[in-house]
C-alpha cells in the first residue's frame, strides 16, 4: 500500500488540528527519522473512511462520538485510545470595543449582536456547535439566541465570519480565537456549561500496529505537549 | 428610378470589380456558376460590406465606403429572396409569409397575403413547417415572404430555378406587375435567358467577377457578340409592338414596325405595348415568301450583318423596320441562299415558337 | 410522505426549491445575454469575461463562497452599497444563497446557451436583417426561438446545480433555520453525526426526485420543441 | 437492368402511390413542385422507409416491406445528388470529392477524379471550404461526390437546376456515357423537358404523389396527351437515326426512317445510332417542299392525328416513316394548309433549331 | 516562482494536473458516447441514464462522495471487485481523485457535448450514409469532426471541474498529502490554520491560471475549428 511506506505513518486528524499536525511533523521526523503523513478533514469524513479501510494508522477526533463508533466497530487497537487534549469555547467578537464579557445567565448577547448574527458552527452537528449549544442552553439563553445564530459547516467558517465583520460575535474554539488577530476573546465558556471537549485518539487496526503506538507516545510526549500548549490546547497535566 | 452599382472587393481569391449604372426596373445578373452575381447581390442587401464601393438606389445611397455610409441590411428594405432558400424553420409557413410585416412601416400595407399564396400555391401548407416541405415549396415560401415584406427594392438570386415551368408562368407575370406598377427595382440573377428576356430592363454580364457587358436588354439580347456570353442557344432579338387586335380563333394581331405578327392570344389590351422575344434559331431567312406553310410570321427584312464563329452555324443580323431580329443559321443555307449584307429578304417566324414566356408587357 | 419528513425538513425542501428557481431564474437573462456576447461577438478583454464566468467551477466552491462574503457581505463593498441603495440585503438571507447557487451554476449555464448560440446558422439571423428587423429584433424572433432547447438545457443545469451547491452557500449564508437552511446543508448536518445517513438519504432522495422531475420536465419540452423545428 | 418501384407511403397529408417498372437507363421523374420526386427518390436510397413497397434494382431487393427486406443505406451503393447540396462542412472540397471513395470496395475504381473534377470546373476549387464556394459551386461538388462513390445506381434530384447552360452542356455527355458505358441506372429529377430528352430512357410523370404516366422517353415526350402533363411548351418527339456523315461545312448527316436530317457537327462516330429531340413547337407544316429557304430539313410526313385545346394551338402528330413527329401550330394555319388526317404533307425543321443538347446518343 | 510555493504545495499542484488529465481524458470517450446515445437513440430507460448522468451534479458533493466509497472503496462491491481482478485500487488513491473528479465534471461534459450532437443536422449524416459509410464510420467521419468545438468545451468544462472539485474527492480519498492531496484539498487544508489564508489564496491563484490556461487554449482552438468550418 503506497500511503503506507515502510516508515511513514498516516495520521487521520480533525481539521481543527491543522496546525498542531503541521507542527509535529519536523518534530516527528527529527525523533524518528520516519516520516509523517496527516490527512485533514471532518471528524465523520475521516471516521466513515476509516470504516471503508482507509490505511490510516493513528486516528484524532475532535470529538468522542465518532471515535466511539470506530471503537463499536472494534476498528481500533483495544486499549489506545486516549483523550489528548482539551480545549475551550471562546465568545469573541469583531469589534474590539466590545468589553468583555462574563459568561452566565445575565449574558445580554441579543443587545450585544445589535441586529447581527452569531456565527457558530453546525449546532447539531459539528462538535464546536454542539457543545456551544449545551452551553447557551444550560445557561437559559438558547431559545431567545437561536434565531440570530448563523451556522457554518465548521468552525474556521465561523471563525471567518467574525473575522470579515459579516457577524459581529461568535462561539469558536479558543485556539482559534487566539490565533486570529481581526477577533478578539470576550469570554470564555466554563467547563462546566458542557461536556468536556477532548480529542480522543486511538491505534487504527493495521497488520503492524508498532509505529501507531510510537506516534500515540509521541503525542503524549514532552515536545508535543509544548506545540499543543502553543497552539491553545489545554493539555492534560500541565 | 435608377440603380447604381459600383463595387470592389476581394473574397479569397476572387476579385469583382463591377460598376454598373442601370436606369432601374429589372435589372438581370447573368453569368456564369461562380462568376459574382450572389456577391454583388450581397452587397446590395448590405450583407457583404465592400472594400470599396458605392450603391445608390433611386437615389438613396446604401453603401458608400468613400464617405462611410452603410446603411444596415435591415434599414435597407430589400426583399431578399436567397439562392438557397433560408427559411425560419421555427416558424409556421405562415409565419415565415408574414415575418417582414411586423418590420414594415405602418400604413404601407404591400400585396395581399391571399393573393400571394394563392399564386404561389401555398394555400394548403400555411400551417406547415419548413421542414415538411419539398424543395420547390420551400422556394416558393421564399419568394412570398420577400414579396410579401413590403420592400422598396427585391433581389432575386435564381428564385424560379427549383419551380416547374408551369408555377414560373403564374409567378412571372406577378413580377412583370411589380416592375410595371409598383415600379419596384428588381435585381435578377438567373440563368434563363427566357426569364431574363421576359422582365429584364437592362442585362449585367459578369464574368469571372468583372463587367463583360451592361446595357438594355433588347441591346444586349441582340448583340450577337453577346451570343457567346450567354451561350450559344439563347441568342435572341426583342420586338416592341403595339397589340392590334385579339382575333377570334385565339390569336394576337401586333404591330411592329415592320409589319404585324400573330401571336397565340396574350394578355394584354388593345393598345398596349408589348415585347415579344424571337429566339435567333426560331427565325429562318427565305429569298421569296414562302406559301402554303404553317408559318404565319413572315416580316420583309434586309440583312445587316453575318457573323460566324468556327462551328457550323453563323448568327445573321436582319433589320425589320427599326427592330433588329437576329436569326442563326447553317453556314450552307447562307452560302446557297447567298446571304450577304444589304439583301432584301423575308424572316420567317413560327407564330407559336414565340413561346409565352417570351411575350412580357413592356416596362420602361 | 408528509410524515415521513418532519417539518423543519419540508422547511428545507420549500426554501431549497425557492432559492433554485431563483437562482435560475434571476440569472438567466444574463446567462443569455452573457453567452451571447461570447458567441457572436469580439472585444477586448473577451477572454477575461469568459474567465470570470467560468471562475466558480475552478476555485473551491468554499473560496467562491468567501469571496463572495468579502463583497457582497453587510461590510463587502458590493453588498453596503445594494443595502444603501435598494435596501437589498443578502448576508444571512435566502436570497444570499440564491446569490450563491446562481453564482456557482453560472458557468454551466453560459457554456449551455453559449454552445446552442454558436449553432444557429448566421444567414437566418441575415435573412431576418433583410426582412426588416433590428439586431435586437432579430435576438428575439430568430436567435431566441431557436436557442431554446440550449436555454432549457442551460436552465435546468442551473437548476439541478442549484439544488445541490453547498460549500459557497453555507460559507456566504451559513446555516440558518428556515432562511437559509438548504436542503444540502441539512444533508451536511445529518451526516456530520454518527447514525445520520438514514435522514440525509432521505434528504437527499427528496432533492433527487426534484431535480430528476425538472429533468424530466425539460427533456420533454425540449422534445417537443425540437419536434416543431424539425417537423418530426 | 431493370428498376423497380413500387411504393405507398403517407406523409403528413400527403399520400404517396406509386407502382412503376422501367428497363433501367435513365429514368426520369417528372413533376410539378411537391408531387413527390424527391420522396420516391429518398425511398430508393433507402432514407425513407415505406409503409409499403417494394424496390428491386437490377434484379436486387433494395426494400421489400412484405418480406421485411431493407438495406440500409451505406449498403445500397447509390450516388445521391441531393437537391440542397448537404456537402460536408468540415471537408474540403477534395475531401467532399473523395469522401466516398474511402468507402467504395477495393478494386472497383470508379471514374478518374481528375476527369471528374476537369469536366466540373472544380480544378481550382479543390482546397477551399465549402462556406466559400458559391451556389452553383456547392452544386457541382455534390454531382462530383455521388459520381466518385463509385455507385451501383445513381440518384439525381434536379441536379443541373442551379448551373448555366455552358455547364450543362459539359455534363450532360458525361452522363449519358455513364448511362450507355458503364450501363448505370440513373434515376433523374428535372423540371426540364430538354434535360429529360436527351437523357432518359423511361419517363415517369407523378402528379400529387401518383403516377400518371409511364413509359419509353420517345412515347411519352410525342404522346400529346402528355404535352398537358409537361407543360405546353414542351412537347416534341423524339427520332432515332444513324450517323451517315460529316460534311465538311461542320453538318453531320444522319439517316432517318424517312429520309436524311442535317445537324451542326455532332460528336458520334459513323454509323453509330443517335437520337434527336424535335419540339413540337420548331415543327412547321407545308403542302409542297418549301424552296429558297434557310431550313434544311424538308421530310415528308403523313399527318395522323390533329389535337386541339381551348387555345389557339393545336398540336399535329406526323408520321415519318417509322418516326412520329409533333408539331404545334395555330389552328387558323391548321385551317388555311386545310390538314386533315391522311394528308401527305412536309415538315419543315431548321436544322439548328435541333440544339445540341437535344441530341444524345442513343441508350438502351 | 519555485520559492513561492514549498514542495508540498508543487507537489498538489502536479498532482491536480494528473488528477484533472486523467479525470478528463478518460471520461471523455464515455462521454462522448452517453452525449451520442441521449442525443440520438430512443430507449426504455433512456430517462434513467440520463438522470443518473446527472446525478453528481444535484447531489451535494459529500454525498457524491461517500456513495463513492461505499461503492468503490476497498470494502465496495465495485472497488472490491476491481481490485481482485484487476488490481485497481481506487480508494485513497490518486487515481480514486480522478474518478471522484470525473464523475462530478461528467454532467457537465455530456451536456456540452450532447447539445453540439443536436446542432449536427442529420442530414449530413445521412449523405454520408448513402456514400457508404456506416454508422460508425459517419460518426467518425462526419459527426465526430462537426461537434469537436462541443467536445472541446465539453472537456474544458470538465478539466476546470476536476482542478476545482473538493467536496467529493476529500469524502471518497480523503486528503492525503501526496497521494490525494489535490489543490483544492490543499487550500482547505490551509484554511484550517490561523493565517493560511495568503497561502491558500496562493494556491487559488495557481489553479485560476492553470484552468484559465486550458480555458484560452480551448477557446484558441475552438475558433481555429469553427473557421475551417465557417470557412472564414
Ligand atoms: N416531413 C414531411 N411531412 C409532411 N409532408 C411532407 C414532408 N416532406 C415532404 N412533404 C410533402 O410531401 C410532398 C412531396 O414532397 P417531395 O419533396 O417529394 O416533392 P418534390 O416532388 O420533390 O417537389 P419539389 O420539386 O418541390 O422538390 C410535398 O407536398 C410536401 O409538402
Ligand atoms: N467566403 C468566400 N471566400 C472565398 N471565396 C468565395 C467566398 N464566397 C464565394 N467565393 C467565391 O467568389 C466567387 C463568386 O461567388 P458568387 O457566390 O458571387 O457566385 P455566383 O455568381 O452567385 O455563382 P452561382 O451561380 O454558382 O451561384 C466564386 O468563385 C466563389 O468561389
Ligand atoms: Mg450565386
Ligand atoms: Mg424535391
Amino acid at each position: 500500500n503506497a500511503a503506507r511506506a515502510n516508515d511513514t505513518i498516516l495520521v487521520y486528524a480533525a481539521a481543527s488540528l491543522t496546525g498542531v499536525m503541521q507542527d509535529l511533523t519536523p518534530l516527528w521526523t527529527e525523533a524518528t527519522g520516519g516520516a509523517l503523513k496527516v490527512s485533514l478533514a471532518g471528524s465523520s469524513v475521516l471516521a466513515r473512511q476509516i470504516q471503508q479501510g482507509a490505511p490510516a494508522d493513528v486516528f484524532i477526533s475532535a470529538n468522542a462520538d465518532w471515535m466511539d463508533v470506530l471503537e463499536q466497530d472494534a476498528l481500533i487497537v483495544g486499549g489506545t485510545r486516549r483523550d489528548l487534549v482539551g480545549n475551550t469555547l471562546a465568545l469573541i467578537a469583531h469589534d474590539p470595543s466590545i468589553p468583555a464579557q462574563s459568561i452566565g445567565p445575565e449574558l445580554d448577547l441579543i443587545n450585544l449582536l445589535a441586529g447581527g448574527r452569531l456565527a457558530m458552527a453546525l449546532v447539531d452537528a459539528v462538535p464546536a456547535g454542539i457543545y456551544g449549544k449545551t452551553a447557551l442552553t444550560k445557561l437559559g439563553l438558547w431559545a431567545d439566541l437561536a434565531p440570530h445564530v448563523a451556522q457554518t459547516d465548521n468552525v474556521r467558517t465561523a471563525l471567518a465570519l467574525v473575522a470579515s465583520g459579516a457577524a459581529p460575535l461568535g462561539i469558536v474554539y479558543a485556539t482559534d480565537a487566539q490565533a486570529e488577530p481581526r477577533v478578539h476573546m470576550i469570554g470564555t465558556f466554563p467547563e462546566t456549561l458542557h461536556p468536556a471537549i477532548r480529542y480522543p485518539a486511538a491505534a487504527i487496526n493495521q497488520p503492524d500496529p508498532a509505529p501507531a503506538l510510537a506516534f500515540l507516545n509521541f503525542l503524549q510526549s514532552g515536545p508535543a505537549r509544548t506545540v499543543f500548549a502553543q497552539r491553545g490546547f489545554q493539555v492534560p497535566g500541565n | 428610378m435608377s440603380v447604381e452599382i459600383a463595387l470592389r472587393h476581394k473574397q479569397g481569391a476572387f476579385r469583382l470589380a463591377v460598376d454598373m449604372h442601370t436606369p432601374g426596373g429589372v435589372t438581370a445578373l447573368f453569368g456564369r456558376s461562380g462568376a459574382g452575381k450572389t456577391t454583388v447581390v450581397n452587397a446590395v442587401a448590405g450583407l457583404l460590406r465592400p472594400e470599396a464601393g458605392r450603391i445608390v438606389i433611386d437615389g438613396e445611397v446604401l453603401t458608400d465606403t468613400q464617405r462611410g455610409v452603410f446603411e444596415p441590411p435591415h434599414r435597407r428594405r430589400v426583399g431578399y429572396v436567397f439562392q438557397e432558400g433560408r427559411i425560419f424553420p421555427h416558424l409556421s409557413v405562415r409565419g415565415n409569409l408574414l415575418y417582414g410585416r411586423w418590420f414594415a412601416k405602418r400604413g404601407t400595407r404591400g400585396p395581399e397575403i391571399d393573393h400571394i399564396v394563392d399564386m404561389l400555391g401555398l394555400g394548403k401548407l400555411l400551417e406547415r413547417r419548413p421542414t415538411a416541405l419539398s424543395g420547390g415549396e420551400k422556394q416558393r415560401v421564399a419568394i412570398g415572404r420577400a414579396l410579401l415584406s413590403d420592400p422598396r427594392l427585391l433581389l432575386m438570386d435564381e428564385p424560379l430555378a427549383a419551380l416547374d415551368d408551369t408555377r414560373k408562368a403564374q409567378i412571372l407575370p406577378y413580377l412583370e406587375r411589380i416592375r410595371d406598377e409598383a415600379q419596384l427595382p428588381i435585381l435578377y440573377v438567373s440563368h434563363s435567358v427566357a426569364e431574363v428576356a421576359r422582365l429584364a430592363t437592362s442585362v449585367a454580364v459578369l464574368h469571372g467577377g468583372s463587367l463583360v457587358r451592361c446595357g438594355p436588354v433588347a441591346d444586349v439580347l441582340s448583340d450577337p457578340s453577346a451570343v457567346r456570353a450567354l451561350g450559344v442557344r439563347e441568342a435572341g432579338a426583342i420586338l416592341i409592338g403595339r397589340v392590334a387586335g385579339h382575333d377570334s380563333d385565339g390569336l394576337t394581331r401586333i404591330t411592329v414596325s415592320a409589319g404585324e405578327v400573330f401571336l397565340p392570344q396574350i394578355d394584354a389590351t388593345l393598345g398596349s405595348m408589348i415585347r415579344v422575344r424571337v429566339e435567333a434559331q426560331d427565325v429562318m431567312i427565305a429569298r421569296e415568301p414562302p406559301k402554303n406553310i404553317s408559318a404565319l410570321n413572315i416580316l420583309p427584312v434586309e440583312i445587316i450583318a453575318l457573323r460566324g464563329g468556327a462551328g457550323p452555324g453563323i448568327v445573321v443580323q436582319l433589320g425589320s423596320g427599326d427592330d433588329r431580329l437576329l436569326a442563326r443559321i447553317t453556314r450552307r443555307s447562307a452560302t446557297a441562299l447567298d446571304l450577304t449584307p444589304g439583301l432584301q429578304c423575308y424572316a420567317v417566324v413560327k407564330s407559336m415558337s414565340v413561346a409565352r414566356w417570351d411575350v412580357g408587357s413592356q416596362g420602361v | 410522505m408528509a410524515g415521513w419528513l418532519g417539518p423543519e425538513e419540508w422547511q428545507a425542501v420549500a426554501l431549497s426549491l425557492r432559492v433554485a428557481l431563483w437562482a435560475t431564474g434571476l440569472s438567466l437573462p444574463f446567462g443569455i445575454a452573457v453567452a451571447w456576447v461570447l458567441a457572436r461577438r469580439d472585444f477586448p478583454g473577451k477572454q477575461i469575461l469568459n474567465g470570470l464566468v467560468h471562475l466558480p467551477l475552478i476555485m473551491p466552491p468554499v473560496v467562491t463562497g468567501y469571496l463572495l462574503l468579502l463583497t457582497f457581505g453587510t461590510q463587502g463593498p458590493v453588498g453596503a452599497a445594494l443595502q444603501d441603495w435598494f435596501g437589498i440585503v443578502l448576508a444571512f438571507r435566502w436570497t444570499g444563497a440564491a446569490l450563491a447557487a446562481a453564482v456557482m451554476a453560472f458557468p454551466l449555464m453560459v457554456r449551455a446557451i453559449r454552445l446552442s448560440i454558436e449553432a444557429v446558422d448566421p444567414k437566418l439571423e441575415q435573412a431576418a436583417g433583410t426582412l426588416g428587423a433590428s439586431g435586437p429584433w432579430v435576438f428575439l424572433t430568430v436567435t431566441l426561438p431557436l436557442i431554446l432547447p440550449g436555454v432549457l438545457a442551460g436552465a435546468v443545469l442551473a437548476f439541478a446545480k442549484a439544488m445541490g451547491e453547498f460549500g459557497a452557500t453555507i460559507t456566504f449564508v451559513s446555516n440558518i433555520p428556515g432562511e437559509t437552511r438548504t436542503l444540502p446543508t441539512a444533508i451536511y448536518t445529518f451526516l456530520q453525526v454518527p447514525g445520520g445517513e438514514s435522514a440525509a438519504l432521505r434528504l437527499v432522495v427528496i432533492s433527487v426526485i426534484i431535480a430528476m422531475g425538472a429533468l424530466l420536465l425539460s427533456e420533454g419540452l425540449a422534445t417537443r420543441m425540437a419536434r416543431r423545428i424539425s417537423g418530426a
